[in-house]
Formats: structure tokens, C-alpha cells, sequence
């Protein structure tokens, strides 16, 4: 099944607040179990179930969440997404569910 | 120059406001400096300023703050109470180095006091009455007509150095009525400064205007880039007035309406052949004091006179540094000393079996 | 528990649906984890955008935690005296009446301190925006009771819980400033989740769009949190605002242009 | 008496309302027309109304250093308190000029020139009160020719607003009838 | 002495005023002082004071006002730009001459700066940031211990002469913690005194708490009042501290923390063989200018070290009257000088070629 | 007309029923012929002189024409910051909380400069009595514009009347006041006829006694004169006031102690 | 008839405002046409139709009208009235009607 | 290296919330319990939560001049940033004392002492991520006896409100464990 919508955090930036897990009707967000530069755990995309219903980037007082959805237009009609550095993208992630 | 008038020295203030292109004035009423208020209340709008009463003196600094930091070419004023409620204020725009005429119509404190005209707060004015080492470029008029001159030098001043100007004058200097005529002044040469938060209008960066710096050592170097400038004022923007200064033997030291008062006593001495002089500082700060210090190796003693209790006179002391006596006279609560006892404290320094050796510490 | 997921997303086969503003500056916020200004900052700034008005919109900041929110919006502003945002912002916009002005103010600054400024600025029907952050506490100078403290609440100068009859109950001062008639449009928003996100970006917008058209004075309360000065996890936090603040505080208009 | 340096420093004083200030401004003001250094400067009083007022008008050929002066050349005074006030602080040989409608205790000294002029009673008489400094200040001028009538009454057209340009004939009368009054005034000391 | 604790410079304030018997604390949150207010939130009420937020510095200065003219013993606090906004209450309180304690745990200014430690605001304390001849009576601790002990002189030095203390430190000295031992202190001592506005109460007379006189004659005579009180102070209420000064030939003035750095520069200079020597002032108004005037005729340079841009430097300076050559070193923006860089300006001024011979005029 | 009259009566037949009250003092008042603060100083004297609580009774004066009010009331009183009478008297109450304390402000010190303190103290539920002389100008200072002049009344700094698009309407802070918690009963009044001064006086006197119950503040506004400020005779300010303040400032409770 | 009532003005204290005139509802007062020695136009009772109704103290700024009443009192049982000094008693008045 | 006369000038830092203050505060409690001159500086940081915190701790026999030190005797960090700015500082001789869990570029200096730490994990393993800071206290104290570990724990006692004083036996359970923990370090250098 093609997946109807994902999200990019920026892992750096983030705070580990959390806010973005509680909002996202789906469970598609987790807090990694690894620490950031700053020492927070930062929240990734652990499900591919996201829509892409930007409820998370709402809530993220970082501004940092980056919200996708499949394209209504046809391919070739795409433009390139622009705003994907910055981000750890595609790595193998440590989901820390304790709360701290 | 244009037209003689009579007219108030608040008058002319505001006038001069007007025609040096002062686009906004905020302030609160207060006696002995409403008359500013309501001269630009009745001429402001339609000559094209915006003329706003606030709600208090604090509000209204901290308009001019806004309007200054936004790039306008704006005035306060008020009178000593209301001062003190802007020190404050002027301590963050002096910091932001926002520039602005703030004008002190002096009345007699401390407290609610009296009405009347007063020179108490010269410390206040030079010495920085707000929080941190900033410093106000001060110049205290005289005459009327340097009521209206020092509002267009003041604007000027303040955008040469992006600092807060005071024009510091007692309340008999705001309320009397003298001849005055208004230099031409071309407002048209005065821009927008390219520091002013007038929106990005296109620019790349983004102007901000602000006091804060958390981290000291970036405080530490705004505070010394503007002790830098204020080095610069002291080194270029020293004016004073002398008055037979050449072949004095004694030098009286006093600004404002007390300049007057010393100059007539300095007649007064003179005629009864005692070689006086007057030098009447004009910026307070920056203060004459290499003139003052040069003219103190000339003479045999120094009185200061002022309508306090001795304030400038620390400043005239520091000039001295010791070469000669400087003594100090000054009457309080709104008196204004008249020539005749001035002089007649002159003549108690000049006989010397009664020249005070104390030395205000 | 501990999991471990992998996902291999395609990105380039997707729409970017919601994307940080390029208003914001790069600058990495100071505020604490899951502190509610930042939200309010973003809102702005989309705002400022999708308007088109960034070139001439000047904004003032307050002296609270948002002291630096000159950091973080890339537009033109001021630093304004704890209290005075709005007499600061009215200076601006009465030389410069077509520049689009607004302040941003907390509840320490705009409630306490900057009472008079804040009810005269209204009263004058000063054309900006105010926009007050009410978290209830005095958060940067460290959880120091605010006029907007709940009763009982505990800070750290209501140890033993704000007291009524010692201190008075929490300053609505909204309302009261809905009761002048100089403000053109008032009302209470929230940020604590994705449906009040939602409405307060609208009446972030509503607001500038008045203020472009040349109306009155337009006042956006936010009921926002302060995790760090209330002691709570932002998630908490938030459900502490739903349950505790909003009661006190209710959420929605409470003055509409009479003119529309 | 006459200095060839003018250099005249007068006090007016009397109640609020009488018309005391302006009085003073428009000597100052014919003052300025003429060409003449000119200080006008109030003693302002307490932020409220009533009470005394007086001001100080210096009108000279040269430059006035101090606008502050202990000692006048004439007091011009409108009540009995200023009278009471004024009367020591004029120079010898100088003038004292009073309302005498108003002021029961006349003044004593005999080192100077006292001129009273029962102004509210002739302003009474020319059915309008308001006129009565301007027969004052007529009468200052009938003794001491500071300035012209001529001027005083140039410098009304100007400080007057329009409007009320068609009081100027009555203030004329009164200066010239003040100028009068001075004249055959019962010069009761002249030192 | 009672039981040695561990506290903070705020901290040590708050409970001696508990102590001292304060009857009444209004004050406003600011960083780095806001330990005051919560600590006696936390302690007050129960033990008998009236502590209250008010909603601003403004209202805090004036329920001072209020409280104190009622004949109780009060207290706020607050830092730079708070205190600046005290300055009309401040200057009203001084000539209504209400006794009461306010402390200012300066941070870096101008505007709103920083919050790291400063003595930037040794101008507006000390010749007076409001409008009029007044003074405060400032004290300048600069341990904890002395946190707490001029807290108790200055409630009794303001009852003695009806005048508002201040209490000037940095907020190092505020944050800081050392070990404190409290006084005994008697609070059944203090009476209400009978000039407050108690309400009648049986009295004949009325009290009046006012700083209004309208007349110049009646508030030239509360002026000279002023005036002979702060004389008085000036003769009797001066304190200093000497360290190493009966043989220094150099000579450090440095007041509150600026001095404990100056004390170990004067350590490390005499380990390196240079006769230095400190006076370190403990009233900074009153000043200590008569026994820095003496010590000037025996050394032969004067450095004075602060962190400013040279404040108390000009009192220093007006001490000398030129009899020594009179140095600054200071640090600004919140920057707190080393023993080291003080020590290594003093070897500046100590090597002849390097004498700097400027004057700061 | 002129007329003359011989009246000769016997006063030794007549009883007194009404003096001037022995708490104010024999001081000749400063104020201008006809001005309202008179009346309300003796009615204030008067109440304090009937509930016996003229010993521990403290008045705060303002800056305004009443700074001198001090003058006139056989009371100890003090002369508070322009303003902060409010504050000052937060001060006494709340360190001698038996006291009596009533502080006295016009509009430009209780509603313009002293709004914070005014709104504080009130939310607070400070147990005094604030009484707020509502001339609708500035008498002291020599008529400016105050927060309370009406639109389009001319003063020295509204030349040509108060323009509310410019500085907006008057500020009718009472009815703000009656909306915080902390006022107990709040109440507008006036002197200028026989049957208003009576009115007054009762709201004076239930006030001292809701203060002597120890309830929450007590809020009197005076709808006043200034004939000087109004370039008015005395008689004619008064029809004035009753024309056009009164339609904009009504009369009456605006909110009374829901506890009786 | 004996009279109902009375009032007293303290004259140098008056300063002629008319507002006890303007209350008077038997229109008992007037304005003297003498002036006392601070310049004013003084109230004085000019017709002895007063009912001691104390509309005119009550209005009356600068407290100085004391209103007297026909005692309900039995002779001796009444007190002596106090307060009429400071007021220029029982003199023949010169009333000025005009408006100034 | 034990002067005769102590004067220990000790800094401490680490993130906010790791607790570096209230480490040097128990530290300088200790000190006065032993009646020693004690002064705890803290460096605070802008009025807002998060950042780097970290204190100046004075501990001496005799009175303390300066409370600004800028060498330090032992500098005890908890974080790379506070490593990386107060490596420099510590004096010839001198102690770095570190937490070896969170640092990932070890100091490099060869003349002074060196001690790592492993205290937030060792922490991890005791269950309590709050006693991380006494670990390393008590590895500081196992290399330069200030004051002894009896004394922190009096302190202890005297500082934790009654209720919390069931967490004593814990704090001194990682004082021991950090002493020891010091003691078996592996001292990088010793100069
Ligand atoms: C004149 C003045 N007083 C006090 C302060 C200290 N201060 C800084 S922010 C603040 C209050 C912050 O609270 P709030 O406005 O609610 O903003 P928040 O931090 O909660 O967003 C205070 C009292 C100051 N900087 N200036
Ligand atoms: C800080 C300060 N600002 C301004 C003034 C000047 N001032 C004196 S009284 C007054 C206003 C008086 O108006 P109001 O309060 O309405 O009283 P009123 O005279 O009308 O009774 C003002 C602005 C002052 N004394 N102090
Ligand atoms: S976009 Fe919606 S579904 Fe996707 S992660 Fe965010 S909240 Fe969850
Ligand atoms: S809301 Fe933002 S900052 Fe918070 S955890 Fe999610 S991505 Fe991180
Ligand atoms: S202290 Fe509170 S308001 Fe300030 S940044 Fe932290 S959470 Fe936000
Ligand atoms: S100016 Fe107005 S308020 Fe003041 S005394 Fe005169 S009439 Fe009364
Ligand atoms: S008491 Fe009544 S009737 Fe008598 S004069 Fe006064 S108002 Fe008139
Ligand atoms: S009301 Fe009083 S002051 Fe006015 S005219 Fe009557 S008696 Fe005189
Ligand atoms: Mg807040
Ligand atoms: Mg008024």
C-alpha cells in the first residue's frame, strides 16, 4: 500500500517535548532513545501510517515538523520536495516509549 | 531668519519642534512645561505632526521609544516629577541609541516641591539618573532664543550621535516671554536612517531595535562603544559662552538662568572694580571642563552658581582639580538668587580674610 | 518499553503539505521544551506571510521569555521596557500609520506592570495588534506569581497557593478591554492543540486583516502554557490548561466588529 | 530721569484676572515692535486660579542679562497686597503707579513718584471692565515713555485675533484716557 | 550572634529584614533579586510581616510611601532598571523624609541589559537618578554577612534621620552564598514614630506626610532642612574599611564585590613586592572623602576599580582635589574584573613610563 | 437689579441644623469659586464625624487641585506620588489593617497616570475607599484633556474637541472597577444638587461602614464641576454637568455587596 | 409670623459662587453687591422666607452657611447657638442681583 | 599537594539540572559545618530554563577575598561544553574531574590530574538519575579530602526538608561509590 502522508522532524532542533506524539491521532510518532547534540530525546516517525494531517507540526513549538502527503497530481507534474537536509532522514531509530 | 515674535520659552520650544520637522510629539501634562503640549495640541496636526497625549510621562517615553526606533524625528517633555518617571525609558533608548529631544522644564524638588524654577536636576541630567553608564547629551538655553535654537541643534545632535538629547531649562526660562526668531531649516534633509525599523521593505536583513544583550561580553562591548561616544561628544561638541573672561580674576561658573543672574553680577563686580568674568556652559554634558581647568590657572577663585545645592559644582570642582578654590552658591525651592546677593558672595571670596576655606566634600 | 522501527519513506513521491514559515529566522528557540510561545511565533509568521505584509509589518517584544522573539521572526522589530510594549508599538504606528504594528506581550508585562499602558492603548483604539500570552506566571524570571495566577495555584511567590483574599483573584483583563470601545476585536485562543492551533491562526489573521483595512485595535488573548514554571511535562501541561485555565478563561470571541 | 540708554524695569502686580499679565505683555510686545530688547516674565503661581499674579516687564536698548530684578524702576499695582508688597522694592526715584479704586492704604514713601489712577472706577465708567489695565498701562505710559501709544496699540492688532479687532478702538481710549488720568494725577510724592 | 548558616546575599536580606523587625515588604519580580520577594513569600506572613507583589515597581516604592509615612518599618527590593523606575517615589519619600530600606542588586545596564552583576548604578544611588536636592543614605556590603547587617543599620539609620536607605549591591552578591550569623536584634525598641499618620488617635495636631510646599520660601527651608541632615550624616554616619594602608604607596578605592577582587590584587601585589594598600567604602554616601583625602598626601598614585564605566571614580577623584593622581580600571556589561587584571593595571600605574597621565575629565 | 434688605432674626430662637462639621479645619479653601471638591471634603468630614471615626480615620491626597486636601480635613492624611494614592494607601491598610484609609483622586490621577495602581488595588480587594473626583479634566494643570472628557469637549489640549477617532472616548474605568472581583461595592454619584449631595453622602457613609465590617473596596465616583477648567460660571457647570456628564456617567450603584 | 428658618454665610469665606442661590428653593439668598476682602460678592439671606430646608449648605463648597431651624424645643430647654461668629451679622446688605 | 593552610578553589558544571549547583552547594555546606570560610558562586544564567549552569566553590581556613576566581584548583564538569571551556582553567597541578558518560573528547592536558568518571551511568545502574552529582561529588572528595563524606551527609541532613530524608542513605550510598569510583579511576595524568 503507498503511504498517504509522512512527516520529517528536525532531529537537532527538536526538544522532546512530545507535544507532536500527543496530538498525532494515528501513534504514528514516538521519542527516539537516543539523545540529540542538546541532550533531548527527539521525536521520529516510528509507523507509516501517517495522512498527513499536520496535527503534529500544529502543536510543535519548534516549528520543525515537516508534513508530506501523497501528490494529487501525476507524477511529472511534482515539484522536488525542497526542505528535507537538516533532518537525519531514513536512519534506523531507537524508540524510547518511557516517559523523561 | 525669519520674523521676530514675543514668545514664551515652552513656545518657542514647540515652534521650533515644528519647524525642524519633529514628526512626533508624546507627552503628559505637567506645570511649568504644559504650554508645550498645548501649543503643538493647537498648530501640531495641521502642520503635519502627530501630537499625542499620553497617559503618563512613562508612556510617553516609551512611545518615543517606538516612534524613534521606527526612524521618526520625535520630541517629550516635562517637567521634573515626570522626568524621573522616564529615567527608565531614557535608559533604554540611550542604550538602543535611539535619537530624541527630551526637554526638562526644571521645577523646584525633590518630591512634589513647588512650581517654581529650580536647577535641581543637573545630577539627574549628567550624571545619568537611570540604571547603567549612559550619558545624555545635555544643553541648558538661556534665553528664549536659545530655547528654539537648541531644539534644532538637539534634533541635529541627536542624529549625529543616535542619542537621547536633553534640553534642560528651568521653569522661569519656560514661561517667560522674549524676542525669538526661527532659523530657516531645510526638514527635507533629514532621512529615515537605515537603522530604523520601518519594515524589511526589500532589505536582506532585519532591523532590530533593542537594549538587550544577555551575554556580558557583548554587553560589556555596547557599553564601550558608547563610553567611545561619548568621548567623541566630549571631544567635539563642547560649547560654552564666555563673558570677560580675558583679564578675570575671578570666574563665576553658571548655566541657564543663572548664567543671566552671574553676568549681571559680573557687571555689578566689574563696576565696583572687580575684574569678574562668567563662563556659562551650554552643553552640561559634554561639560567645558579644559576651558573651565585652563581659566582656573588664571584666575584666584571660582564660584559656582547655581539654583541648587550644589550640583554642577562637582563638575567644576573635577575641572579645577585642586589649582584653585571653587566656591558655590545657590538658592533652592524655586528661588531665584538676584545679582545683588550673587555679587555680594563674589565680594565675600574676593576679601580674602573671609574666603571660605571649606571645601564641600 | 523499548521498540525499534524502521521506516523507508519515499519522499520524493510526496506533497509538502506543512512546512516551517520562512518568516522564522533559523535561530533555534530558547524557550523550554514544549513551551507554547513558540507556537504563537509560527502563527505570526504564516500570517505575515500568506499576507504578504512582511516588508511592512514591525513588531514589539516584551520583556518576559519572549524577550527574544526578535530572533526568531524575520521581520523588523523593537525590544520594548517590561510593560510598555503597546506604548512603544503606538509610537511606531502613529508616525507611521501604514506600517502593519503589533505587539506580543505576556501576562507579567502586559497585565501587571503594563496595566495602564495596556488599557490606554485600547482606549485610544490604537490601530495594532496586541497579542497577550497568558500562562498564568511570571516565566522568565522564574515562576513568580502573575495577575492571571489561578487561585490556589502555587508559584514561587504564592508558595501556599494564591490567596484571594490576600491578593485578589486572577485580572481578566480581556474582558475588561472588550468592554472599551476602542477595541475593534477581542478574543481568547488557545495553542494546546491542533483544533486551537486551528482557530487561533484564524484569529491571528482576521486581526491583521482589520488592522489593513485601518479598524481599531485587535486583541488576541492566548491561554498558554509554562511548563517549566508550573512543574508538569508539556503533555501535562496541556491537559492542565484544558482543565484548570480554560474554565477561568473560556476560549472564543468576545467582541466582534459590530461594522461587518 | 530720562536714561539715553533706555533700560526700564517694571513689576506689574495685582489679582488674578485683573488683566496684570497681559498688560505686561503688551508693553513688552510695543517693546519688541520698537526695535528694544524686551523680557517678559511672570511669577506663575501655584497650578490653580486666583490668588496674586505679577509680572516682571524689562524693556532696553541693550541686551537684558538678568530678566530677574529686585529693584524696579516702577511698580504698577492693582491690589492692595501687591501695593503692600511692591512698594518698598521700587528704585529710589522711581515710580509707583496704583489703582486707586482698590487700594485703601495708600502708599508712604517719599523717595519716589506715586502716581494712583482710580482705573476701575473709570473702567466702570466706560461701561467695561476689562479695559481697566489698559488704562493702567495708559497711564504708565503718560509717565514714563517707555514705548509709543501708537505701538501698544499696533502690537493689540497683531496679538489680537481677528475677531476681536473691533475692541481695539476701546482700548485705545483707555490707554489715551489712562495717559490722561496720569497726567493731571495727584502726584503725590515725586522725589 | 546567633547560629552561623549557609544563605544567599538575597536570601541573608530577607531574613534579617524578618529580624530587624520590618513590618512590611512590597516588591516586584526581577532577576537577580527576585530571591527576596520569594523568600519571604514563603517565610513572612507567618512570622508576623506583611509581604505583598505589587503589580509594579511604581506601586512598590508608593505602598512604601504609604506604609512607612503610617509609621512602619518597610522594605522593597529590585535590580537596575526596577530601582530606576522607583525614582520619582524615591525622591518624594526623601523629601517627605520617610525612614525605610531599599536595596538594589544592580545588574548591567543602560536599558534592559543584563542580568550579570554590575555597580553601574552608583550615580543614580548616590548623587540621586530622581529630580531635586536629595540623597540617600547608601550602603555597599560586600559579603553576605554585611548583606544582613546593614540591613539592620540601615533600618536604623533611616529611623535616625528619616531618610530612605539604600542598600546597593550586585547580583553576585546577591546570588552568591556564604556563611551568615544574624544579630540579636530587639524589635520592641522601635516605637512608632509620633510624626506618622497613625490617624489621631487623640492627638491634637494632625500628621501630614507631604513633600509638597508651594511657596519657595517654606521648600528653600525644606532643602536647607535636607540639606543639614545629609551634613550631619556626613559627619557621623561615614564607614570604610582599610586593608594594608598604613605604609601603601598605592592605593585601590573599590566598594561590594569590585573590593574583595581589589583586596586579593592588593594580596597578590604585595606577594610581588608593591606597597598597595585598599579603602574599601562601606557608606557610599556618606563618602569617605576626608580619609581618602589623607591617605592621597601619603601614597602616590590612587586606583579606583569598579564595575562601571568609573562612577564612584569622580567622588574619588573630587577626594584627591589633585593632590595624587587618581586611576580607573572597571569592567561593564557584567563582567566582574579578576584580582589578576587588577593587579596587572595597578603594575601599569606603579611603572613610571607607563603612567597613564590622562585625566578623565 | 439692585436691591437692599434689612433682615433682622433672632438666631437665639432657632436651633442649628446644619454646620459646617468640626473636622475640617477653619483653612480657607484654595479651590475656585463653585468647585465640587469642597462639597465632597465636608461630606467626607461629615461622615467620618458621625461614625466617630475621625481617630483612626487616614486619608491619601492626590496631585490634582485636591493635593491640598490635607489642608481642609481635621484628619492625618498623606500627599501621595501623581497617581499612587491607591498605592500609598494599599501601603498603610495593609501594615495597620484597622485603620480607616480612604484615598482622594481626580481623573487624571485615578483613570490617566494611575490606572495600573487604580485596577490593581481594586482586583486586589484592598479594604479602602477610593473616592475619584470625575471632573473630566485636568483642574490643576490648567484644563487639559483628561481620560474622562467627553467627545468633543474642548480643553487646552483638545482645542478642538476631544476627537475619539484620535484618542478614542472617555474612559469609564468605574464600570471596570464594578466588574473585578475585588470591589465590593462601587458607585457613582454627584454634588450638584441638594438631593445628589445627600445620595453622595449616604454612598460615603455605607462605604466607611463596609470598611469598619472589614469588606473589599469600596469605589465612590463624584461626578464633579470645574467651572474654572469648563470656563463656566459655578451655576452653569452644574446644568452642564447634568446635560452632558451625566448621559455618559450615569448615576447610581453599579455594584452593590451581593453578601447583604 | 415668626420665621421657620434662618441661615448664616460666613462672609469673608464666600466667594460668591451662587450655587446656594441656584439651590434655594424659596429663593430666600442673593448676592450681596459689597465685596468681601478677598474680592467676592458674598450670599446673604435676603428674605426671611427660609424653611431651614439646608439645600443651601448642602451645595455649598466652602462650608460656611450654618441653616438654623425653629426649635421644637421648648424655650430653655435649648441649647445657645454656638457658631455665629465669623460672620458679619445682622448689618443692612447691599444685594446685587446681577450676574458676574 | 595538601597545603597546610586549605584553599580549595573548586568549579562545578554541567547542563541545567544536572545538578552542578546543588553539588557545590552541599560542598560549601560541608566546608561551613567544618567550620571552615565557604563561598558558593553561582554563574546564573538568563532567566530561563535549559543551558549550561555552573558554580564557583570556595572552600578555605582563612577568610575568602575574592569569590571570582579565575584558576581553579579541581574542575568538576559534567558535559563536553563545560570540558571544553574549563579545561584551560584548571591550575598547574590542579584536578579535572569529569563525568566520563556524557564526554566524548576526553581532556588532553598533561599537567594536571586527570579523573573520569562513569557517574551517570553508574548512576543508571543505582536506579536513581538524581544521585548522578553525588557520585561524582564523592569521587572528588576521594581525590582531594575538602571535607569529609560524614560532613556532606550531616549537611544533607540539615538541608533536605524531613520528608525527603529517606533519600539519605542513597546520597551516601553514591558518595561511597564515587569516592571509590575515583579511587580505582584510571588518573590520565597526574603533572
Ligand atoms: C522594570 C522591570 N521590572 C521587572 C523586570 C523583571 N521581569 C522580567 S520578565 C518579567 C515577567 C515575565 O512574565 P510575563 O510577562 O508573564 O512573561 P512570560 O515570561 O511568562 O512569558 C519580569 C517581572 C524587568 N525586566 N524590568
Ligand atoms: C508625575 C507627574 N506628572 C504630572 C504632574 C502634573 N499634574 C498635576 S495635577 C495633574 C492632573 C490633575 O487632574 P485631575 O487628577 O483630574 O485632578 P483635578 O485637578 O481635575 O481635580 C497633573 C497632570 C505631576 N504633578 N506629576
Ligand atoms: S501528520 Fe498527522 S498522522 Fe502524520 S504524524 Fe503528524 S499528526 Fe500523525
Ligand atoms: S513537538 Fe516538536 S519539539 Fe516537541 S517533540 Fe515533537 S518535534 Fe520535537
Ligand atoms: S519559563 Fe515558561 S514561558 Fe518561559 S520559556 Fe519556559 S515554559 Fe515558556
Ligand atoms: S481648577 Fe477646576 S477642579 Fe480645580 S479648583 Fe478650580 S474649579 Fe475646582
Ligand atoms: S435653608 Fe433652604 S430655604 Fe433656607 S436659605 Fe437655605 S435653601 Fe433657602
Ligand atoms: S454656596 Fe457658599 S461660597 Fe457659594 S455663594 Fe453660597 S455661601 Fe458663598
Ligand atoms: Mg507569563
Ligand atoms: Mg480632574
Amino acid at each position: 500500500m503507498a503511504i498517504k502522508g509522512a512527516v520529517q522532524v528536525e532531529i537537532e532542533t527538536c526538544k522532546g517535548c512530545e507535544l507532536c506524539i500527543e496530538a498525532c491521532p494515528q501513534d504514528t510518532l514516538a521519542l527516539s532513545k537516543d539523545i540529540n547534540k542538546s541532550g533531548y530525546h527527539y521525536a521520529v516517525q516510528i509507523h507509516d501510517n501517517c495522512t498527513g494531517c499536520t496535527n503534529c507540526a500544529l502543536v510543535c513549538p519548534e516549528a520543525i515538523i515537516t508534513v508530506y502527503r501523497q501528490s494529487k497530481k501525476k507524477k511529472g507534474e511534482r515539484e522536488e520536495v525542497a526542505r528535507i537536509s537538516n533532518v537525519r532522514n531514513n536512519v534506523s531509530i531507537s524508540i524510547n516509549d518511557n516517559d523523561n | 531668519m525669519s520674523e521676530i515674535l514675543l514668545m514664551k520659552g515652552n513656545e518657542a520650544i514647540a515652534e521650533a519642534a515644528l519647524r525642524a520637522g519633529c514628526q512626533g510629539y508624546f507627552g503628559y501634562p505637567i506645570t511649568p512645561q504644559s504650554e508645550v503640549l498645548e501649543y503643538l495640541s493647537q498648530h501640531g496636526e495641521k502642520r503635519g505632526m502627530v501630537v499625542l497625549q499620553a497617559e503618563s510621562e512613562i508612556a510617553s517615553i516609551n512611545m518615543i521609544y517606538g516612534a524613534a526606533g521606527a526612524g521618526a524625528r520625535v520630541m517629550t517633555s516635562s517637567s521634573s516629577p515626570g522626568i524621573s518617571l522616564m529615567q527608565e525609558g531614557l535608559s533604554y533608548i540611550a542604550c538602543a541609541e535611539l535619537p530624541c529631544v527630551v526637554v526638562n522644564i526644571n521645577r523646584g524638588g525633590p518630591g512634589l516641591g513647588t512650581i517654581q524654577p529650580s536647577q535641581g536636576d543637573y545630577f539627574q541630567a549628567v550624571k545619568g539618573g537611570g540604571h547603567g553608564d549612559y550619558k545624555l547629551l545635555v544643553l541648558a538655553p538661556a534665553t528664549v532664543q536659545e530655547m528654539a535654537d537648541l531644539v534644532f541643534d538637539g534634533f541635529d545632535l541627536a542624529d549625529k550621535y543616535r542619542n537621547p538629547v536633553m534640553i534642560l531649562a528651568d521653569g522661569a526660562l519656560g514661561q517667560m516671554m522674549e524676542k525669538v526668531a526661527f532659523r530657516e531649516y531645510d526638514v527635507t534633509k533629514r532621512e529615515i536612517p537605515k537603522w530604523a525599523t520601518t519594515g524589511k521593505n526589500g532589505r536582506k536583513e532585519r532591523n532590530i531595535i533593542t537594549s538587550l544583550h544577555i551575554k556580558s561580553e557583548e554587553m560589556e562591548k555596547v557599553n564601550q562603544h558608547l563610553q567611545k561616544k561619548y568621548c567623541e561628544m566630549q571631544e567635539h561638541e563642547v560649547r560654552f559662552q564666555e563673558v570677560q573672561t580675558e583679564d578675570a580674576e575671578y570666574l563665576l561658573v553658571a548655566y541657564g538662568l543663572s548664567a543671566r543672574i552671574a553676568h549681571k553680577s559680573v557687571q555689578i563686580a566689574r563696576d565696583n572694580g572687580i575684574k569678574a568674568g562668567l563662563l556659562r556652559p551650554i552643553t552640561l554634558f559634554p561639560f567645558p571642563s579644559n576651558r573651565i581647568h585652563t581659566l582656573c590657572k588664571q584666575v584666584r577663585a571660582v564660584l559656582t552658581v547655581e539654583m541648587n545645592a550644589g550640583q554642577m559644582y562637582e563638575d567644576v570642582r573635577l575641572a579645577a582639580n585642586g589649582v584653585v578654590p571653587v566656591e558655590f552658591y545657590g538658592r533652592m525651592g524655586g528661588i531665584i538668587p538676584s545679582p545683588e546677593e550673587v555679587y555680594e558672595r563674589l565680594k565675600r571670596m574676593v576679601s580674602p580674610e573671609s574666603v571660605s576655606q571649606e571645601v564641600k566634600i | 518499553m523499548n521498540a525499534t522501527a524502521e521506516l523507508d519513506i519515499q519522499f520524493k513521491d510526496l506533497d509538502v503539505v506543512y512546512e516551517r514559515p520562512d518568516t522564522l529566522t533559523d535561530a533555534r528557540l530558547h524557550y523550554c521544551p514544549g513551551c507554547g510561545h513558540g507556537v504563537v511565533h509560527r502563527l505570526l509568521m504564516e500570517v505575515v506571510e500568506e499576507l504578504n505584509i512582511k516588508d511592512r509589518t514591525i513588531g514589539v517584544a516584551p520583556v518576559g521569555c519572549s524577550v527574544f522573539a526578535y530572533n526568531y521572526l524575520d521581520i523588523d522589530m523593537q525590544e520594548a521596557a517590561h510593560g510598555r510594549a503597546s506604548a512603544a508599538a503606538t509610537g511606531i504606528k502613529r508616525v507611521f500609520p501604514d506600517k502593519i504594528v503589533f505587539s506580543y506581550q505576556g501576562d507579567g508585562d502586559l497585565a501587571a506592570i503594563g496595566t495602564a499602558e495596556t488599557i490606554h492603548t485600547a482606549n485610544r483604539g490604537e490601530k495594532i495588534l496586541v497579542v497577550f500570552i497568558n500562562n498564568a506566571i511570571y516565566g522568565m524570571t522564574g515562576g513568580q506569581m502573575a495577575p492571571t495566577t489561578l487561585d490556589n495555584m502555587k508559584t514561587s511567590t504564592s508558595p501556599f497557593g494564591r490567596n484571594p483574599d490576600h491578593v485578589g483573584h486572577p485580572l481578566k483583563i480581556t474582558e475588561l478591554l472588550a468592554m472599551l470601545p476602542g477595541t475593534y476585536y477581542v478574543t481568547r485562543v488557545a495553542v494546546n492543540s491542533p483544533r486551537n492551533v486551528r482557530i487561533a491562526k484564524k484569529a491571528l489573521l482576521k486581526s491583521f486583516e482589520y488592522q489593513m483595512q485601518g479598524k481599531g485595535l485587535c486583541f488576541v488573548e492566548v491561554v498558554s502554557n509554562c511548563p517549566s514554571g508550573w512543574k508538569m511535562t508539556p503533555v501535562e501541561s496541556n491537559k492542565w490548561l484544558e482543565e484548570n485555565m480554560l474554565p477561568m478563561f473560556p476560549l472564543g470571541d468576545i467582541k466582534v466588529p459590530s461594522d461587518e | 530721569m530720562t536714561k539715553k540708554i533706555l533700560n526700564e524695569e517694571n513689576i506689574f502686580a495685582g489679582f488674578g484676572g485683573q488683566g496684570v499679565l497681559s498688560m505686561g505683555m503688551m508693553l513688552a510686545y510695543a517693546g519688541m515692535i520698537e526695535n528694544k530688547e524686551v523680557c517678559w516674565m511672570p511669577s506663575y503661581g501655584p497650578e490653580m486660579r486666583g490668588g496674586t499674579a505679577n509680572c516682571i516687564v524689562i524693556v532696553s536698548d541693550e541686551q537684558i542679562s538678568s530678566p530677574i530684578v529686585t529693584k524696579f524702576d516702577s511698580a504698577i499695582v492693582l491690589n492692595q497686597p501687591s501695593l503692600d508688597k511692591f512698594e518698598s522694592a521700587v528704585k529710589p526715584d522711581g515710580l509707583l503707579l496704583y489703582d486707586s479704586t482698590n487700594i485703601i492704604n495708600p502708599p508712604t514713601r517719599e523717595d519716589i513718584m506715586i502716581v494712583p489712577i482710580a482705573a476701575s472706577a473709570e473702567a466702570m465708567k466706560m461701561e467695561n471692565t476689562r479695559i481697566m489695565n489698559m488704562i493702567v498701562l495708559g497711564g504708565l505710559l503718560g509717565v514714563r515713555p517707555i514705548v509709543q501709544i501708537e505701538t501698544v496699540i499696533e502690537a493689540l492688532r497683531k496679538v489680537l485675533p481677528e475677531r476681536h479687532h473691533k475692541l481695539i478702538p476701546l482700548n485705545e481710549k483707555a490707554l489715551r484716557r489712562g495717559m490722561e488720568l496720569a497726567g493731571s494725577a495727584a502726584v503725590v510724592t515725586a522725589g
